[in-house]
Formats: C-alpha cells, structure tokens, sequence
C-alpha cells in the first residue's frame, strides 16, 4: 500500500475523533496489555469499570469456557475512583491513545457523583456502564430499565463536561427503546453492548460452574446477537454507535460496521489473541484497500440488500 | 512484600517483554502414564523467564474442537544455552489433551513469560522444597535458582506412591538433596513428615521454605515456617481467563497483614504468594 | 442396567404424563424423521407451527451456518390446520407418543379461533408460538410484550379444552415476567424457549447472509442462556418448565433439568444428528442409575450450591 | 407429477430406510485441480439410493474447525456389486475441504438416501443429458438407469475448459454418446448448442431432457422440450438444514400448474424438479 493511497481510518464519536474505529471494550485489558502490544496504535483505550466504592467481586471460580464463548462472573471489583486518578491513568499515560473511564454505581445520583469526581483532562470520555449484569440480585441492570437509563445518564451529562457514552446491556426486549432513551438523555455514543446473561451447570457434580451462578457469556458465539442489536440501534439513533460483542479479526469489525457502526470495542478476544486489536486495524486498512474506500467510515451503514428490491419488495436495508 | 532482587516485579519490565511466541517443538514425550514433557524452541523473550513464573499456552484442537482459552503452565525447565523451554504437564481434560498431540517440528503459540515467580530472600542458605504432584513441575526451576545464588536445596517429594514421584532427576541434577515421601507407605502423612523435617531443620538450618499442590503441604509448611521464624511462598492454581492481569477470573482471596481478607489475581500477582497471605492451596 | 431397576424416565406435564422428558422442539422434525428414528420413543412429538392463513415464509438463503450456531431465517411456512389434521396428524398416527400442535396467528383472537379448530383428540396439548422473532417487523413478536402474552394464552384457554403451553421468546429482559403472565392466564407449561433474534453479514460482498436479514439462532451456542432463563423461570413459576436452546445430548437435558427444567426439547441437534432425541432418552436412564436416582423427575430443579452456605452466605441456590 | 416407476415417492419408503450409515472410506482422490472423488465402503440401505438422490455428509474438522451443518452431495456411483458409493466434489469451502482430509480406511458419516431422483417417462427411448460444471455428478447415475431401462443416451457436457469436463469416462462407461461443448472456443454459447441439439434430435428424437448447473442450459432445455414437446427434469441446489424435509430452509420457487409460485424443499420434494415447475438454477 502506498502512503499516498492509505485510507483514512479516523472515525468521530461525538466531539472526539480517533484516529481508527478499534478499542478495548472495558474490563478486558489493564496495565498487563501494554507490556505485550503497543497500545498507542488503537483509537482509543476503555478502562475497566470503576465504582465509587472498593469492591471485591464475585466467589471463584469467575470463569467457564464453552467451544466458542465464555462465561465470565467478575461483579467488577474497583480500587475506587483514586485509584484511578492515581494509578491507572499514568499507567497508559505513555500510550498516544485517548483515556476513555468506565463508571458504574448502585444509584443515579452515584453515577453523576462518580463522573464528576473523575471528570480529568486526561479522559476523553466516560462510558455509563448501565449494563454490567452482576450488580443487582438475579442478573438485573439499571439498564434493562428505560427510565433508569435515562436518570443516570441525564445525571452523568450535568455532572461533567466530558462527553457520556452509554453501554447499553443486550439483555433486554427492544434495543432500540434504549437507545433512543440514552441519545434523549444526551450520549454522545452508545456502546452496543454489554455480556449476554447466562449460567452453566456440571452434569456429573450437580453443581453451578460458576461461583456466582451467572455470568455474562462473551466471545463469537455471541456476535450475530450483537450485530443485530447495533443493526437495530444504528436505525433507531443519530449518534454513533459502538458495536462490540464476539469480534475476535478485522472482518469481525467491519461486519459490525456494515451493519451501522461506527467503531467497535474488542473484549474476550484480547485474553486468547492479544495482538486481535492492532492486527484488526491494519486489516481495516487492507479491506478499504480492496474495497476502493479511502475512509473507513464510509464502511458503516454500508450494507446493500441482499435481493435487487424488484425481486424482494419486502426489502427495505 | 519481600525484597525483589532475584525475580524483577511485572512494572519493572521494559519495553514488550511479554511475548506470543511461536515454538517449534523439539520433543514432546510421555513421561509416564499421566505426565508429559514438552521441550520447545523459545524465542529470547521467553527464555526470560524465571522460577514459578508460566506460559499461557494455545493449545491445539482435538476431535473436542480447539480449546477456546489458553492454558497456564509452569515453567519446568529454561535452558538458554540451547534456546529451550520446558513444561511438565499433566494430561487431564481437552486442553492438555491437545497439547498431547503435538510432534517435533509442529509449533506451539506461547504467552510469556507471565506472573511473578519464587523470590529468594537475599543471603539464603538453604532452601526447602516441599512439592507433591504436577506442582513439583512449578518448583524444578527453584532449585536452579537457588543453585545460582549458591544456596544448598532439599527437595521433599510427596506422591500417592513411588513410580508417581515427579521430577527427581531434574531436581537432582539441579543440585538439590532429593527425598521422596509417598501415601503407600504412609510417610507422606503431615503426622510423619513434620518430625522429618523438623530433624532436617535441626541437622542444617532451612531459611526459606517454598511449596506447591496440595493444602496438607502448606499448612505444614507454614506451620514450620512460623515456628523455625523464616519465610516462605506457594505457588497458586485458578482457573484463569488472560493469564495478564486483565480480566479478574484467577483471583484468590489472600490474608492482609492488618486482618481481613483481599482478592489477588493468581496470574498476575501470583502465581507465588507468601505463606502469610496464603489462605489454602 | 437390570430391568427391575430401570429409572423410571416419567414426567407430569399438567395433566399429561409423558414416557420421558424428551420430545423435538416445534419446526425442527417433519414426517421425513419418521424414516430414520422410531419417533415412538419419544416423550412426545412436538409439530411445526401453523397458521390459520397459508403462508410461504421468509426469502431464502434461510440459513447460515457458525461455529457452534445456526441462524435460520423460515418465518412460518405454513400449509393450515385443515392439512394439519388431515395430512400431518395421520403420518405420526403409528408413532406411540402423544403429538403437541403448536399454532401462530396476527391476533390474539386467531391465536383463539385457531386453538378451538385444532382442537381434536388426537393433540395431547397445544403449544401457544409467541415468540417466533420472524412474524412481525424488526423481529417483534407477541411474546414480547406481557399484555399480548397473556391476552393469547387467556383466548386459548376460553378456547379450547385441549392444555395450553406457552413457548416463550428470550428476546426479552426479564423473562420471569412473562413466565408469571402466562401461568397465571392458565398455560399449564412453559417452554423457555424459542431462538434468539440474531443477524449475519458477509463482510466481503457487503450484504447479509440471509434473504430476510435477521434470523433465529439456535445450536449449542445458545444454551448458557437458555438456561439461566431456564433457571430463572422455574424459581419464579410452579407450572413445569421445558428447557429448549442448543440441546445436543442427554447431558445438556440434565443440564437443564438440574436447573429446573421437567423435561426438555430437542431442535437444530434433530438436523446434524438424527439420533439426538432417542440417545438422549438412553443416556438419562444411564444417568440416574449412575447418580442412584430412581425416577428421572428426581434431577428436575436438584442443583446444589457450588460454595458450602458458611464460605458463601449469599449463595441461595 | 410424473410417473414414478423408476424413483419410489419419499413417502413410498417404509420402515428406516433413511440411514446415519458409518461407511469406510475406499479412496479420496484428486481427478483434477479442484474436483476430488471419494469412494465409500455403504450399508445396504445407502446402495438403495436412486439416481439424483443425495447424502447429507458429516464433514471432519479442519484448523477452521468441525463444519456444524452437514453438506448435501449427490450420489454419483453405485456399485451395488462391490457395496460403494461415491460422490464427485468440488473442493470449495470449510465443509468439502474438511471431506479432502478423509483418508482410506477412515469414517465417513452419510445421512441418507435422501430427496426423490430423476423419473424417466415409462417408455423413454433417448435421453438427453445437458450437464455443467459439478452437476453433472448428479447425472452420471441417470446414464446408468437410463441404460438399465434400455433407452439411449446422449451426454452433452459443457464447461470452461476441455481439461475440466467432468465426468466423461463415467458416463461413456454407462453406454452413453458424450459430447463436449467448451466455452473456450464459443461452443457452449446457448446459439450454438440450439441449433447442435436440434439436429441431434432430428437424427434421432430425445422424449426425456434431464439437465443440471446453469441457469443458460436451464433455459435452454426447457425451450427445447417444450418446442419438441417432451419432458424434462432439473436437479437444483440451495443451502440446507436438515436435508430431511423438516426445517424449511432449502426452498426455491416453483411455478404452479394453474399460474404463480410456491416455495419447496429441494431436500425433500426435490432435488430434481420438472422443467415446467422449476423456475431457475
Ligand atoms: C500458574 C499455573 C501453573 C500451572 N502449571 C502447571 C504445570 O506445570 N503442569 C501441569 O500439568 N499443570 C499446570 N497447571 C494446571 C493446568 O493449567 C491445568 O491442568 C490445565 O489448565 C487443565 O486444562 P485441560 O483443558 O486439560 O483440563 P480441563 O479440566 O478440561 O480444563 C477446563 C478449564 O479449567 C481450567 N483448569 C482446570 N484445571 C486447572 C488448574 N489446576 N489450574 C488452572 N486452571 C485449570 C482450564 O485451564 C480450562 O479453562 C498450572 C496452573 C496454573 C494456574
Ligand atoms: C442436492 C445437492 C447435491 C449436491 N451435489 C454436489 C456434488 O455432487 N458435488 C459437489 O461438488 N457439490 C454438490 N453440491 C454442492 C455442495 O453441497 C456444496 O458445494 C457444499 O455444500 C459446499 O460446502 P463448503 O463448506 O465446502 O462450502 P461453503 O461455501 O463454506 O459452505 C457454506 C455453507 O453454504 C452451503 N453451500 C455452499 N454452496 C452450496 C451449494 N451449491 N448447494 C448447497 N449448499 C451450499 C454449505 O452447505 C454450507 O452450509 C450439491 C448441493 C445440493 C443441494
Ligand atoms: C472478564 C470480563 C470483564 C468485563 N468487565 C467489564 C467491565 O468492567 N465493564 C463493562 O462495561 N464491561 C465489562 N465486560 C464486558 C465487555 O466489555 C464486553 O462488553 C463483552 O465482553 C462483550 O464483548 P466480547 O464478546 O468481545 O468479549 C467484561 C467482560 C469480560 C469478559
Ligand atoms: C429451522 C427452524 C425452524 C423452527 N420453527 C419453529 C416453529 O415453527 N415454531 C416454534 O415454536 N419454534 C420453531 N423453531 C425454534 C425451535 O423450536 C427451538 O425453540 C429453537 O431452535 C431452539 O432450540 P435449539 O437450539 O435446540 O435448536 C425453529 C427453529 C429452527 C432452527
Ligand atoms: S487470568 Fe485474567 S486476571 Fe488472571
Ligand atoms: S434442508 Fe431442511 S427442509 Fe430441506
């Protein structure tokens, strides 16, 4: 590929401009990531989830493997929002990457509390994790409940002016009903999205495998799922939206962005195939290449419909 | 936390020290009914490593499908010299049953070197090692080490029964004085070792203790530890996700100094802790 | 395995008794399975949907294969219930296990009307499909919402003396919700349950897999989170739940009888494997006599806690 | 529908004459760059399948792992004699490259016979075989039972290039004149074959057309039976399911005797349609 011909990868979310559509999707990566790739490559770097409290986490075993998922029970353990300021950030201050935090709380007035206490130049963003499916009792989220979403993240956007992301959760009815009620409330992006809840059980001992019971099942198995959902929210939303569920290679994300993404967030893949985000990157780069595209952006929303629309009226995509 | 000399903490690494490296197999034999051996070419990053740290290993597929996480391993042998690694494994479920499969020339995709290892107190003497099981593999290194830094070893070998006992010829080639108890003849029992050990306590002073695979071995040995007023690790086994300190699955709870109770990533902050902050194998 | 202690592999479902807790989940056998198993051992023989109006179904390409999942796209093809009860009902006739139709229609009052047609001594029970994710736009079905739900099951069970089961959809948040609705407006078992709307891209053509865009994934992929649903209804229900996602084999059934499932359905697996159902029936018998159980009833709902009470006070199961 | 002498109807089958039959493989090899031909060791009710008939095949896993589906593959010779069946398979995707890895004495697990085959007129005297690329695998049988009931066949094979006609020594072994027709020099154009076949036909009358691969020799079939007044068969495609008739997935349209469409199972009502019912390759 010649320089001159390169295409363009710098996407926008909101105010922000990456300078490509690949992240981690938060509580997959930590300070260990930076010893094995070079981070500064990715278009932003999403931090694991804190809480205003310090909380331990879930009973081990946290983690159940399928042939092609995961089931992971963490319940978010935080150091606390000092840890953070303290520790975290100068961690990957040497990383040519905008810092994004993630930040969850048992209430609304925690959320917006949480954000403006962390509201630091050194991070561009603060996603609303509205979605972690181990917080409340039987798997529950502030966001499998419309006008919790839309108190928490209203609360978050008057409480800092860094802009708001909102990580929906995928164990829900309608999407779109979410999204909408996100933008409303002032996102500037909406991650689609969260682990799917699940459980598994050991025939033999007749025990749960994990020590919570639940988990949030992660990883490919997951993807068409999620795709559909970003599909949905693309739609249904004018702000842009991050698609991030089972994408382990570049054509992973470049499916999510046809179906209407705008970036996309890599989460379990980065536990088995570390170099999964850089090497997706460049082959982005490689499919607008191939593709005659000289940005990548224009990849999303870019899907054709599968029948000429003469021979399936139906069709409308 | 003890003094770092012999075993540099993961932030004092520079640069990308850690590595996927891709290994070319050189053997890969059974070495009994259970355990193999596997050498692997190794590329410098990983000839790195050090005592008690582990590779994550990818493991091949089998007629089960590919494993779909990696699998931690010890470290069981480093030889620079020849540019090769070692792990003593098991074969027990889908994982290791893959790992079984490869032949010389095939190559095996290893992250490493991870986790923090054994850490010698400056100026010891002589080192106890109290192992049982595949955990022996963990603490072959550990008597290298040990060598190095021109400690004397006694390896103390716990098995159900004598043709299980793992490791004697590396351990003794490290160096190490090697004694064997087993559960067929009821030496292994804590009741019989304790006055063993305290006899060889007694005939040339331990100042270090390490241990490994098994709950009745640490509680013996921290029970030693305690009263012979020395120090000592273990090394620790969960079930893990990235094995790099990312994803919180591998956590244990330990002992904090002041009371109560903590949370520490086995991969990251392990897999060697205190005996102090040990709460069980 | 001596004959005199032989598990016994009998279930209640409501008013019916069934030989063993495995039956085929509805559109996943046709008379075609006739010729390659002895559909007589069965515990039951679930039918396709139908419709009251024929239909042709969704565009094809209707499936796209993944690791571990199927996406298939149907969308109810459907002949009627005349060729129901004249053509479908007489080809298992020779079949010795009692045959569960299962009907769809655009209003809760044809969901009615259809029941009462149907209604016919040779169906042991009618399944209520409120959850097929192909029938309305953008995927939405009856089963999504908890008014619809309990206006079709109420209809049915005015309708007909034929027992109502309720297929619920796990496009939903809180499944329990809908598992509560459906008990309380009579069904007399819930079947949790149907697939999970998904959606595939081809990265490389830029169009999507299928002719209708969106599809149902089923296959071993989904089981985690079928049966937490699974889990999560039988605790919230006292009506006896059938496990159904991703069955492959006689473990997976325990799997989801331990969580609390009385029996279980079996769908894609019927397509790779046709042997599924009938080793699935062979290996629970080998199962209980192994675990020492004498009636495979016994698993339904026994997972113990993975943690002793003392080490895990928040540990209920 | 047509007469079903020679093809029992599905429905005719009695007992479990659809079979998950284990069949040993004989031999697996490449017949040119991309086309390879399997031989397979078949139980009884496997050597029952009729010509356009197809298995649903198990396929083995590859570093891309176990294809989840099985994929359909028409029979393309049976030799009751020896108990073999085999299939001719273009090496394509996850699934055919997987079938590639089988190896003599190796496990090849077939579902089947599946589908209703062709159905040649009572009284056929001679059939026209128009065939392209891989369908033709699915006529190679039809030679034979054409030949069986005593009618003449006359083969024309069209593909890209003479060195990828398929099939030729199959069907000449089955009694069959074959003419080849290649794009590379213009011969396989429809206004070439037209008026090629019209005075085949008047040399001597075809009363059957059975045809396979292309929506051009679809096309042109179709135009011929019709103007000569005769009947003809297609065998289609479309991505399965089940490969049973159960889940609906394998549809196409057809066109109804009385005016519009419906959709149906190329498993199960097909794979072999009528000219007049068939809408399209
Ligand atoms: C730091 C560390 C070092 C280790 N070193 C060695 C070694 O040198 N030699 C050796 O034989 N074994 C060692 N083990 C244990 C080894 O990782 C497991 O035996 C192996 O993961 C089993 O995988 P499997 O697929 O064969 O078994 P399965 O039981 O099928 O594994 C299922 C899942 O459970 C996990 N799992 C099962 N047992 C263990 C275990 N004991 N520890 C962690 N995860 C487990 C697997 O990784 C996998 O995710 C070590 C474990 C750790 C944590
Ligand atoms: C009745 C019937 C008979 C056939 N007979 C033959 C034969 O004798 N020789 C031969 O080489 N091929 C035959 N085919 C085509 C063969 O089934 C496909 O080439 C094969 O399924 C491709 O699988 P793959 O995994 O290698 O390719 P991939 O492209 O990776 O397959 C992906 C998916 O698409 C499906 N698919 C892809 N192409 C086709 C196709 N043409 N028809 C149906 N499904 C498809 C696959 O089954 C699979 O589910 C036949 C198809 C049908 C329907
Ligand atoms: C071990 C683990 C920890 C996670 N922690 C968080 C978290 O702290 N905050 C959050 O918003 N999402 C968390 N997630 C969810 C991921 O960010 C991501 O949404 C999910 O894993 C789906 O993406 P994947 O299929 O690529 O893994 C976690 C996921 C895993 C597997
Ligand atoms: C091809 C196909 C057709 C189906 N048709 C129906 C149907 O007609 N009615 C219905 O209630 N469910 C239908 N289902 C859903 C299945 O009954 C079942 O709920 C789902 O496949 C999950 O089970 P599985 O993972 O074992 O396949 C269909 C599923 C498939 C794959
Ligand atoms: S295995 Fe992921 S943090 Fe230890
Ligand atoms: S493939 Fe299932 S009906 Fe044809």
């Amino acid at each position: 590929m010649v320089s001159s011909t390169a295409p363009d990868l710098s996407v926008r979310i909101g105010s922000l401009t990456l300078k490509n559509p690949v992240m981690p999707a938060s509580g997959t990566i930590a300070e260990g990531m930076t010893q094995v790739i070079d981070m500064g490559r990715l278009g932003a770097i999403v931090l694991k989830t804190i809480t205003p409290d310090l909380r331990q986490g879930t009973l081990p075993p946290r983690v159940a493997e399928y042939r092609d998922a995961t089931l992971f029970s963490i319940g978010i353990p935080s150091k606390g929002p000092d840890y953070l300021l303290e520790h975290t950030l100068p961690a990957y201050a040497a990383c040519d990457a905008p810092l994004i935090a993630s930040v969850s709380a048992d209430t609304a007035e925690d959320f917006g509390k949480l954000a403006a206490y962390i509201s630091d130049p050194r991070i561009a963003a603060i996603e609303a994790n509205i979605s972690c499916p181990n917080l409340k009792a039987d798997g529950r989220a502030f966001g499998m409940d419309p006008e919790a979403t839309r108190e928490v993240i209203e609360r978050m956007v008057a409480a800092t002016r860094t802009p708001v992301w909102a990580k929906l959760t995928p164990n829900v009815g309608d999407i779109t009903v979410f999204a909408r009620v996100a933008e409303e409330a002032g996102a500037e992006a909406l991650i689609v999205g969260n682990a799917i809840l699940g459980m598994a059980v050991n025939a033999e001992t007749m025990r749960p495998r994990l020590g919570n019971v639940m988990g949030g099942l992660t990883g490919p198995a997951v993807k068409p799922i999620l795709l559909r959902m970003v599909h949905q929210c693309a739609k249904a939303v004018r702000i842009p939206v991050i698609g991030c569920g089972g994408i382990t290679c570049g054509e992973d994300a470049v499916e999510y962005m046809l179906a209407g993404a705008t970036a996309v967030q890599v989460g379990t893949a980065n536990f088995i195939h570390p170099h999964t985000m850089t090497e997706a990157v460049d082959w982005i780069a490689e499919y607008c290449t191939r593709h005659g595209l000289s940005a990548a952006r224009e990849i999303t929303g870019a899907l054709r419909p599968l029948h000429a629309p003469a021979t399936a009226p139906t069709e409308t995509v | 936390m003890p003094d770092t000399a012999l075993s540099p903490a993961p932030e004092a690494r520079a640069g990308f020290p850690i590595e996927e490296a891709l290994c070319e197999i050189v053997s890969n034999d059974a070495v009994n009914a259970e355990y193999r051996l596997m050498i692997a070419r190794a590329p410098e990053a990983a000839l790195r490593a050090r005592a008690g740290q582990f590779f994550h290993l990818l493991c091949p597929a089998t007629e089960a499908g590919q494993p779909f996480l990696r699998r931690p391993m010890s470290i069981y042998r480093i030889d620079r010299a020849r540019g090769e690694i070692g792990f003593l494994y098991k074969v027990t479920g889908k994982g290791t049953r893959g790992l079984a499969t490869l032949r010389p020339g095939e190559t095996l995709n290893a992250l490493g070197p991870l986790g923090r290892g054994f850490t010698l107190p400056q100026g010891t003497r002589h080192v106890m090692i109290l192992g049982r099981g595949v955990g022996l593999a963990t603490m072959a290194p550990l008597a290298r080490l040990a060598a190095e830094s021109g400690a004397a070893v006694t390896a103390v070998l716990s098995a159900r029964s004598p043709e299980l006992v793992m490791s004697r010829a590396e351990l003794a080639a490290a160096g190490a004085r090697v004694i064997e108890v087993v559960d067929t003849d009821g030496s292994s029992a804590p009741e019989e070792m304790e006055p063993h050990l305290t006899a060889l306590h007694d005939e040339r002073a331990f100042d270090y203790i390490a241990t490994c695979g098994s709950n009745r071995l640490f509680r013996l040995a921290r029970g030693l530890a305690r009263s012979w007023g020395i120090t000592g690790e273990i090394a620790l086994e969960q079930h893990m996700g990235c094995g790099l300190g990312m994803c919180y699955a591998c956590v244990i709870p330990v002992a904090l100094p002041g009371g109560g109770e903590e949370y520490r990533r086995v991969c990251w902050d392990g897999p060697v802790f205190t005996l102090e902050e040990a709460m069980g194998w």
